[in-house]
């Protein structure tokens, strides 16, 4: 069936209904970004003031969900977490999506040699498992924000090629090229004028996505101490201190914890609705 | 699983691995942890009080002079291959360890060492060039153990020694084994064990978790002191507090600006609670020291109270030093768990008088070694020093502390000189009086061993004059 | 004789298949292909799919290099000019393509989807030219200023079809190539683009270069039509004439096949080819000639070139006057 | 006359919306069939043919609604289950779909898709319905059958997997042929063969044929009888011959007026004026009224009823009576 | 097919050259002496020396690499600095955790997965495919290594059922060496199956609107058969391709899992290699790590060929 999904008379696109995971998802993200804008300038108690003889009370004890073993308010890092979280994440799927995309155009607007140097450079990236590269990494430049974004960033980098390179080759196939390039357009132009806006609904989508994964990275990242120096709360990090109360204080890992999974889910699930929204393939079927 | 007769094997949890298995190549304590007083011995000992007491040397001579030492040597020695122990094994390992290609971690233990002399098989003549009288207990040290002249080379993966216990195997990241050594020269000493398992557990709650289903039976140096609280209502197992000579202090490089203005140094000093740094860092286990120097050292004195925690003075002195505003400065800290929760909270307490510490997570060895020992560069650093009695790394030139103060290294050249015991004490004192009043580095704690084990098992060390495992008189007890 | 717009000559392209390790292999998907096009006609081009139809107009279009032969367009051969003259000379030919769902960038308005050309003006024109040179052409095709602001997705196939060819004009072109340009459309729409296309022709002098497979659709506008088939032109002439009295045994098998809706019911059965299969080497004989009920041995040999059969009429057949005598 | 083969009656077919509601898209088909007819279906693109067959087949999207009655050999294919259906499908209702490209499973040698069916329902061994399939593969001529039974499907030009699709389609000789737009992306003399093969299968097997297209052409040269589509309604049914000839209904003769062809005064071709209206805005009343030239204010005061105004003929015009009267 | 084989082995070839360029370079500039980790503080510059004389560190980079990589070609992979034994056993001691270890997940996660894709592509927005779609959102969205810390807390800690960690060693038996596996397998595999179970669902219900998919059911075959026979089948490249790409975060997963439950596997071992600067371990692992992911993304590419008569043809 080809014709028959597509409009016969100019009719005004009707906007689709709002998907559930679309609503949830952004809820989701809208509220955690609120969080983390909000712990710039408010936490219940500074995240890193301790409290020795408060330490390892229960939720509700002290604090909403207690402290850590060194009497700090949960709640409050938390909060400031979800901003170190987040912002590593998004300036690392940010930097990612940037050199991937740039490199995937490139590649599929240049096509041969270059195209097989580059993405073959990919693979070699890719070939390193996240983890080990920035544990090389972390050792080569010291941990800390820089050194997960770049760590992050650099995996994201061949993801983003490939997705990219792949969707470009597909536009670069339309026939609207074909009359860019008739009209005598540059490659360069073609891509910045045909080839970004129409594969920019996928960026988007993948963004989205590799932000949860994002997430989860710079959470293992900070279990293995490679992530953010203390004393700036991060997400990972409270998991990993956390590892030795598990017995007598659960709430220590399950905070951090659920706040990771929660993160992540509602980048997923934005991706999810996001993919739904944009991606006309997905409308015309139910 | 218990059993009606006596259990004779042990399994003995570590961490870390150890790299290799010779101790006299390699300077990882864990080493000596596994092989020390079980594969490997000594001219001379260790004993689990500190004292050095004779082992393959059942006696030896000091000439008056200081620069002759005459070692009697055990007869009937052999190693675990059949090679006899004599003055030429012995001669040849401590030639190997001062070689020219020696690659010995403790070479300077033997720098003095003009001469090895072999009179007779049983008999070592050690001529010295200058005097040491740290010497004989240097000897008694991990680095200093007589291997076998014919199995030395193979002794990174399969050690032999003369010691109680023999190599079995290693299965790498996981476990080493020992046996029994049936021809122990060693009569008098009766083996509790017949089969040793060293694990490696690395991470702490497997650790614990190890030790509550009893797949080890010992963590004689447990890591988590958070975790040590939740053994204590389990009636088959026992938690030991003991002594290590393990020293958290937090190093400052005493020749940049600030720190080498004494005051700033004593200011920071005066910021620091100890009571709760220990609390926080470690659970509260641990003692408060004052200079670098510990409770189970000869000579001790508690410097503690010389610059007791109080802020406002603290402020005052930051304020007389011309930083009235305080100052920001980096801590380069390295991961073992001591260090980065002992400078979380430092940096609170700086905060309190004004003073911004940035902490730098600076991996060790690797890094640490590099920017902090070898290049000094660095404000300050947090470790813990694990060797005893070494105050002399103060009167160094150089070292990371960039310490410098004539008075001082007067008095450890007295030590040096003195032979009077009494004399020394009083003298170890001094130094540490100076110590705690420099400050060249801020003194916080001396860690606790965490020893965690079987109730019934027996034998074990609860302090850590040197770290050690020493099995021989481990036992099972019904 | 005037110079005619387009001159093809003896255009061979080839396609190489396979990569850096794979073992070479080509496709000709042109064949030695020489054709004339005259200014302010309509000229059709028919012929299977896969005869290298789309081909031939991508290289018209400059969008591809020929393995040899050349273009000559307006007297300048195409493939000899330096970028930027080929540059100024893009103004002067345009394209229609075959899809009109995947020929207007679906995230751009019909403004700029149609503005797109004048990027080849050395002036270029300001805003406002712009947008009335867009609006002059919108109303040309049949659109209303008021759509310029809307996406190419609220339009239907005709309409879009139908701002294709608003932008294949704004430049002014002389030639315009329309590759199956209206294969996609329904009846009604097909005929409101092709009434278009006439109009173009007649009032503003554009050349079409008309590429199709549907023989109905060339026999209705087009006034020359050539046929291809696989990479060669077979034959050529006066629309017209060319299907009322093929002169090549594969524009009468084309003819017979096209359903029609003045033809009821099973038509007669072609009678099956007297002669024995005959099979020409590669590279040797006429493409042909293995479906061809005049085929001879010497078809089998000689590659039959393009020749004058009849004033205006040429055709690549050893028999063409063999059809040629045959009643119709 | 016996029980028809194939009888609609009344059939709507809605499409559940994704934001709510429905929009219906056909409207009140009926439609009957005889062992051995052949019935073309012409109309414009989205004008619901596929939509119509696919209820047939019960293999309706998940958003349609359907409501009518569908009678096959006597059973209301509606009220079916889906393993009822299976039992029909293939069976006594075989199918061939427009796109040959995409109609076979490229993972599956074409051999085997059509064996599948014959082991499913003649309950033959996977080997005796190679072996029948290679005999399919001969049948509509697909020349070396045994040899390409082994081949995939992309390796075949559109016309040989055209023929694959018939092979599937015809392998348990069905009652009922549904052809949906086969030849659309077919070359005209690929397309010549195909028509032929299956025009051979309604004559010698006397298989009911219901081709489904909007070239007015191959519904000429196919079908006895021809059913015209605008907008999910019939506009015009009758005699092939007839209803090209002489039309009834201006909708037809639109489409047949917008057939191309060379007019002796080089005159613009004539064309339906306006386009197909999409089914959330159709026009009051008559469906057609907005592009009728004939158009009377009564055309859209109510939608015209289906009137049988000669002997053999349908069609939906208020005005049609004037036509056949005059 | 061979033609294409050989250039797929040569590019492999050339990729795998290239990341052993990039590792060594990066082991070349990383900070910290494997000399002076292994001799500790006290250790003088002539002992330094002479260690670095010892271990070859001294020579040239050049000729360092060259002297690595002629090793790799030959299989020797050279003497760990910290160990003393050949990297060769140390490596395949540890594979005889981590392979395991991986294999398990994958099938796990395999088995979650595409039962669980594949029901809910076919009863796509009904309730299983909601509840699918949840879980496994929830899968991905739970850290693996947080994961494995719970079950280690509940299965072994307060039930008691299971080892809290440690491998036994397969001489140890059958039995109890699979146990040890079974908890970091599970925390490594669900989200890895969250992940394939997504890619399962939209792959099968991608097919599921492929025109053939309607050809199948015309023909009188019932949903199940047209699910399991025409779609899934169909499915599988895509399904392929991400378990491919999915193996390095795998290994990145294994890396903290092998941490968490104190496995003695590769990852741990690289971990290790890393903190004592044993660049001969270091880089012998990060080699064969991303060798096995190259190795992997190669044999997905082979697979299609299995998978996808097209590609096939395309590659003559
Ligand atoms: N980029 C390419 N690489 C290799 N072969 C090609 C390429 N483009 C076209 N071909 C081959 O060249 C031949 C002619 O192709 P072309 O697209 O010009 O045919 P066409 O007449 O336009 O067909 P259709 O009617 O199907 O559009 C075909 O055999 C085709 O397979
Ligand atoms: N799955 C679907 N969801 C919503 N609307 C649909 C769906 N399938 C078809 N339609 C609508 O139903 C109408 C009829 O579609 P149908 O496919 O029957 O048309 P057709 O006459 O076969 O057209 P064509 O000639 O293009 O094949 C179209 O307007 C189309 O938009
Ligand atoms: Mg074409
Ligand atoms: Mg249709």
């Amino acid at each position: 069936m080809s014709a028959p999904d597509l409009p016969h008379a100019p009719a005004a696109r009707q906007r689709p209904p709002l998907r559930p995971n679309l609503v949830i998802g952004g809820a989701i993200v809208l509220f955690l970004f609120s969080v983390a804008l909000l712990s710039l300038v408010w936490t219940p108690l500074p995240p890193t003031k301790m409290q020795i003889v408060m330490k390892l009370k229960a939720p509700l004890e002290k604090g909403l969900f207690g402290t850590d073993h060194l009497g700090r308010d949960i709640a409050s890092m938390l909060m400031a977490g979800a901003w170190n979280s987040l912002s590593i994440a998004v300036s690392a799927v940010l930097l990612g999506a940037a050199a991937g995309t740039a490199l995937g155009v490139t590649a599929a607007a240049r096509r041969g040699l270059f195209e097989a140097i580059s993405m073959r450079a990919n693979d070699v990236i890719f070939a390193f498992p996240p983890v080990l590269s920035a544990m090389m990494l972390g050792a080569l430049l010291g941990t800390g924000r820089g050194t997960a974004i770049i760590a992050i960033a650099v995996f994201m980098v061949p993801v983003f090629a490939r997705i990219t390179a792949g969707a470009a080759a597909q536009v670069w196939a339309r026939d609207y090229v074909l009359a860019a390039m008739s009209a005598g357009k540059g490659r360069a132009l073609i891509t910045v004028e045909h080839v970004l806006p129409n594969i920019a609904n996928q960026i988007i989508v993948q963004v989205a996505i590799q932000l949860g994964l994002a997430i989860l990275t710079e959470a293992g990242l900070s279990f293995l101490g490679l992530g953010m120096a203390p004393p700036a709360p991060t997400w990972g990090r409270m998991l990993a201190d956390s590892q030795t109360y598990l017995g007598t204080a659960p709430w220590l890992a399950l905070m951090p914890g659920l706040a990771i999974a929660l993160t992540v889910f509602g980048f997923n699930m934005l991706g999810d609705g996001l993919r739904d929204l944009l991606d006309p393939r997905e409308k015309g079927r139910s | 699983s218990a059993l009606a007769a006596p259990k004779t094997s042990l399994v003995l949890g570590m961490n870390p691995e150890p790299q290799g298995l010779d101790p006299t190549i390699a300077a990882p304590v864990a080493i000596g942890q596994v092989t020390w007083q079980n594969i490997f011995e000594g001219l001379v000992a260790i004993d689990r009080t500190g004292k050095i007491v004779p082992q393959l040397a059942k006696s030896w001579e000091i000439s008056p002079d200081g620069l002759t030492y005459t070692f009697h040597l055990r007869e009937g020695v052999t190693f675990h291959d059949g090679q006899p122990f004599n003055s030429e094994a012995a001669k040849f390992s401590l030639d190997r360890a001062r070689g020219t290609d020696s690659v010995n971690p403790q070479k300077r233990f033997f720098a003095a060492i003009d001469t090895v002399e072999t009179p007779d098989a049983n008999t070592l003549v050690l001529k010295l060039k200058t005097r040491n009288s740290s010497l004989l207990s240097w000897l008694g040290w991990p680095a200093s153990v007589m291997v076998g002249p014919k199995s030395s080379v193979n002794d990174k993966t399969t050690p032999i020694g003369t010691g109680p216990f023999k190599f079995v195997s290693w299965a790498k990241g996981d476990r080493v084994e020992l046996a029994a050594n049936p021809a122990y020269w060693n009569k008098d000493v009766k083996l509790g064990l017949d089969k040793v398992t060293f694990r490696f557990i690395g991470d702490p709650q497997a650790q614990a978790a190890a030790l509550k289903s009893g797949d080890v039976d010992a963590f004689p140096e447990f890591t988590a002191p958070e975790l040590i609280a939740s053994f204590k209502d389990d009636p088959k197992i026992a938690t030991v507090i003991g002594n290590t000579e393990l020293k958290v202090v937090a190093g400052m490089n005493n020749a940049r600006k600030p720190f080498s203005d004494k005051r700033v140094r004593q200011a920071l000093m005066m910021a620091v609670d100890r009571a709760t740094v220990i609390e926080g860092a470690w659970s509260g286990l641990g003692q408060a020291i004052g200079s670098h120097y510990t409770p189970n050292d000869r000579g001790y004195i508690d410097t503690t109270g010389v610059h007791a925690y109080d802020p406002a003075k603290a402020k005052a002195l930051l304020a007389e030093a011309g930083y009235p505003n305080g100052f920001s400065f980096t801590i380069k800290t390295p991961q073992m768990p001591y260090a980065p929760r002992s400078a979380e909270i430092l940096q609170a307490m700086f905060a309190e008088i004004g003073v911004t510490m940035t902490i730098e997570p600076t991996e060790f060895p690797a890094k640490w070694v590099q920017d902090v020992f070898k290049s000094t560069d660095y404000d300050m650093t947090i470790v813990a020093h694990a060797e005893p009695m070494d105050l002399d790394i103060y009167a160094r030139d150089p070292y990371y502390f960039n310490y410098k103060n004539p008075a001082y290294n007067a008095v450890l050249d007295k030590i040096e000189q003195t032979t009077d015991a009494a004399e020394q004490d009083k003298l170890y004192g001094e130094a540490q009086t100076i110590l705690a009043d420099d400050v060249p580095a801020l003194y916080l704690f001396v860690l606790p061993k965490l020893g965690v084990w079987n109730a019934k098992l027996k034998g074990l060390w609860e302090n850590e004059p040197i770290p050690a495992n020493v099995l021989t008189e481990v036992h099972w007890e019904e | 004789m005037k110079t005619p717009l387009i001159d093809i000559r003896r255009l061979t392209r080839d396609y190489a298949g396979g990569g850096l390790f794979a073992k070479p292999s080509l496709t000709r998907a042109l064949d030695d292909l020489t054709m004339t096009v005259e200014a302010g006609t309509i000229h059709g081009i028919v012929g299977e799919s896969g005869c290298g139809k789309s081909t031939l107009a991508r290289i018209l279009m400059a969008l591809d290099k020929p393995t040899s032969g050349d273009v000559l367009f307006d007297g300048e051969p195409l493939f000899q000019l330096s970028p930027k003259d080929l540059m100024r000379k893009r103004r002067d030919f345009q394209m229609v393509f075959q899809d009109p769902f995947g020929s207007l960038d679906p995230r751009q308005r019909v403004a700029r989807i149609v503005a797109e050309p004048l990027h080849v003006l050395e002036v270029k024109p300001s805003r406002q030219e712009k947008r009335d040179r867009v609006m002059a052409l919108l109303e040309a095709v049949g659109l209303t200023a008021a759509q310029a602001d809307r996406f190419p997705h609220e339009f239907s196939g005709g309409q879009r079809q139908r701002i294709a060819i608003a932008r294949a004009l704004i430049t002014e072109p002389k030639l315009v190539v329309a590759d199956e340009a209206v294969s996609a459309l329904d009846l009604s729409v097909q005929a409101q683009v092709l009434n278009l296309i006439t109009r173009l022709k007649r009032e503003r002098g554009v050349t079409f270069l008309f590429i199709t497979h549907n023989l109905a659709v060339v026999d209705a506008v087009a006034d020359q039509v050539g046929v291809m088939y696989r990479g060669r032109l077979v034959e050529s002439g006066p629309a017209r004439a060319v299907f009322e009295r093929p002169l090549h045994p594969y524009t009468q098998v084309l003819a017979e096949a096209e359903p029609s809706v003045t033809k009821f019911g099973r038509p007669p059965r072609a009678e099956p080819k007297t002669s024995q299969p005959l099979k020409a080497e590669p590279g040797q004989g006429c493409a042909f000639l293995p479906r061809c009920r005049l085929a001879s041995p010497r078809c089998a040999s000689e590659v039959p070139a393009l020749r004058s059969v009849l004033p205006g009429r040429q055709a690549a057949c050893h028999h063409a006057e063999t059809m040629l005598a045959e009643e119709p | 006359m016996s029980a028809p083969l194939l009888d609609i009656q009344g059939l709507n077919i809605a499409m559940r919306l994704a934001r709510g509601g429905r929009l219906p898209i056909v409207n009140d088909l009926s439609l009957t069939l005889q062992a051995g007819d052949t019935v073309g279906i012409v109309g414009e693109s989205g004008s619901g043919k596929s939509l119509l067959s696919l209820a047939v087949m019960g293999l309706l999207p998940p958003a349609a609604v359907v409501s009518g009655r569908i009678l096959f050999e006597g059973r209301d294919l509606l009220s079916l289950d889906d393993d009822g259906m299976s039992e029909i499908r293939g069976r006594r209702i075989g199918m061939i779909f427009q796109e040959p490209m995409t109609a076979l499973n490229p993972a599956m040698t074409v051999g085997d898709q059509i064996a599948e069916g014959l082991v499913r329902h003649e309950k033959l061994s996977w080997n005796a319905a190679r072996d029948r399939a290679v005999e399919l593969l001969d049948r509509v001529r697909i020349p070396d059958p045994k040899a390409r039974a082994s081949a995939y499907p992309h390796q075949m030009s559109g016309g040989q997997r055209q023929r694959v699709g018939i092979a599937i389609a015809v392998a348990m000789r069905p009652a009922l042929m549904i052809a949906d737009e086969p030849t659309t992306a077919l070359d005209v003399t690929v397309q010549a063969e195909v028509l032929e093969i299956l025009d051979d299968l309604c004559q010698r097997e006397s298989m009911a044929l219901m081709l489904i297209s909007h070239d007015l052409g191959v519904i000429a040269r196919m079908c006895a009888r021809t059913l015209v589509l605008y907008a999910g309604r019939r506009m015009e049914e009758g005699a092939t011959r007839a209803v090209l000839t002489g039309p009834l209904n201006p909708y037809t003769k639109g489409l047949l007026r917008a057939v191309p062809r060379r007019r002796a005064d080089d005159g613009p071709l004539e064309t339906i004026p306006g386009s197909v209206p999409g089914f959330a805005r159709l026009p009051a009343g008559c469906v057609f009224s907005d592009r009728c030239l004939d158009v009377v204010a009564a055309c859209q005061a109510g939608e015209p009823a289906w009137t049988s105004p000669l002997p053999g003929r349908g069609v939906r015009c208020i005005r049609a009576g004037e036509e056949v009267s005059a | 097919m061979t033609a294409l084989l050989l250039r797929r082995s040569a590019s492999l070839f050339l990729t795998l050259l290239a990341v052993s360029g990039l590792i060594f370079l990066v082991m070349q500039v990383l900070p910290g002496d494997p000399a002076a980790i292994m001799l500790g503080t006290s250790a003088s510059a002539d002992t330094l020396a002479a260690l670095r004389q010892e271990l070859g560190l001294d020579q040239p980079m050049l000729v360092r690499y060259l002297q690595w990589i002629g090793g790799l070609a030959s299989g020797d992979l050279g003497t760990s600095i910290t160990y003393g034994v050949p990297v060769a056993g140390l490596i395949g001691e540890r594979l005889a955790v981590t392979l395991p270890l991986a294999f398990i997940a994958i099938l796990l996660s395999v088995a979650i997965a595409l039962p669980l894709g594949v029901l809910s592509a076919a009863k796509r927005n009904g309730p299983v495919d909601y509840i699918a779609g949840f879980v496994s959102q929830l899968f991905i969205a739970v850290p693996g290594f947080w994961v494995g810390l719970l079950l280690a807390l509940v299965f072994a800690v307060k039930l008691g059922v299971m080892p809290s960690g440690g491998f036994p060693g397969w001489q140890a038996g059958f039995g109890p060496a699979l146990q040890a596996l079974v908890l970091p397998a599970i925390a490594l595999a669900l989200q890895q199956a969250g992940v394939l179970t997504r890619v399962t669902r939209s792959a099968v219900a991608e097919v599921l609107g492929e025109d053939f998919v309607r050809t199948a059911r015309a023909k009188g075959l019932p949903k199940r058969v047209t699910l399991w026979r025409h779609a899934v089948r169909n499915a599988l490249v895509p399904v392929v391709t991400i378990l491919g790409l999915q193996f390095t975060f795998l290994i990145a997963g294994a890396v903290l899992i092998e941490n968490v439950f104190n496995l003695p596997g590769l990852g741990r071992l690289a971990y290790q290699a890393l903190t004592q600067r044993d660049l001969v371990v270091m880089q012998d692992v990060v080699m064969f790590f991303a060798g096995l992911v190259i190795l992997v993304n190669f044999l997905v590419d082979m697979s299609y060929l299995i998978l996808d008569p097209r590609l096939r043809e395309a590659s003559r």
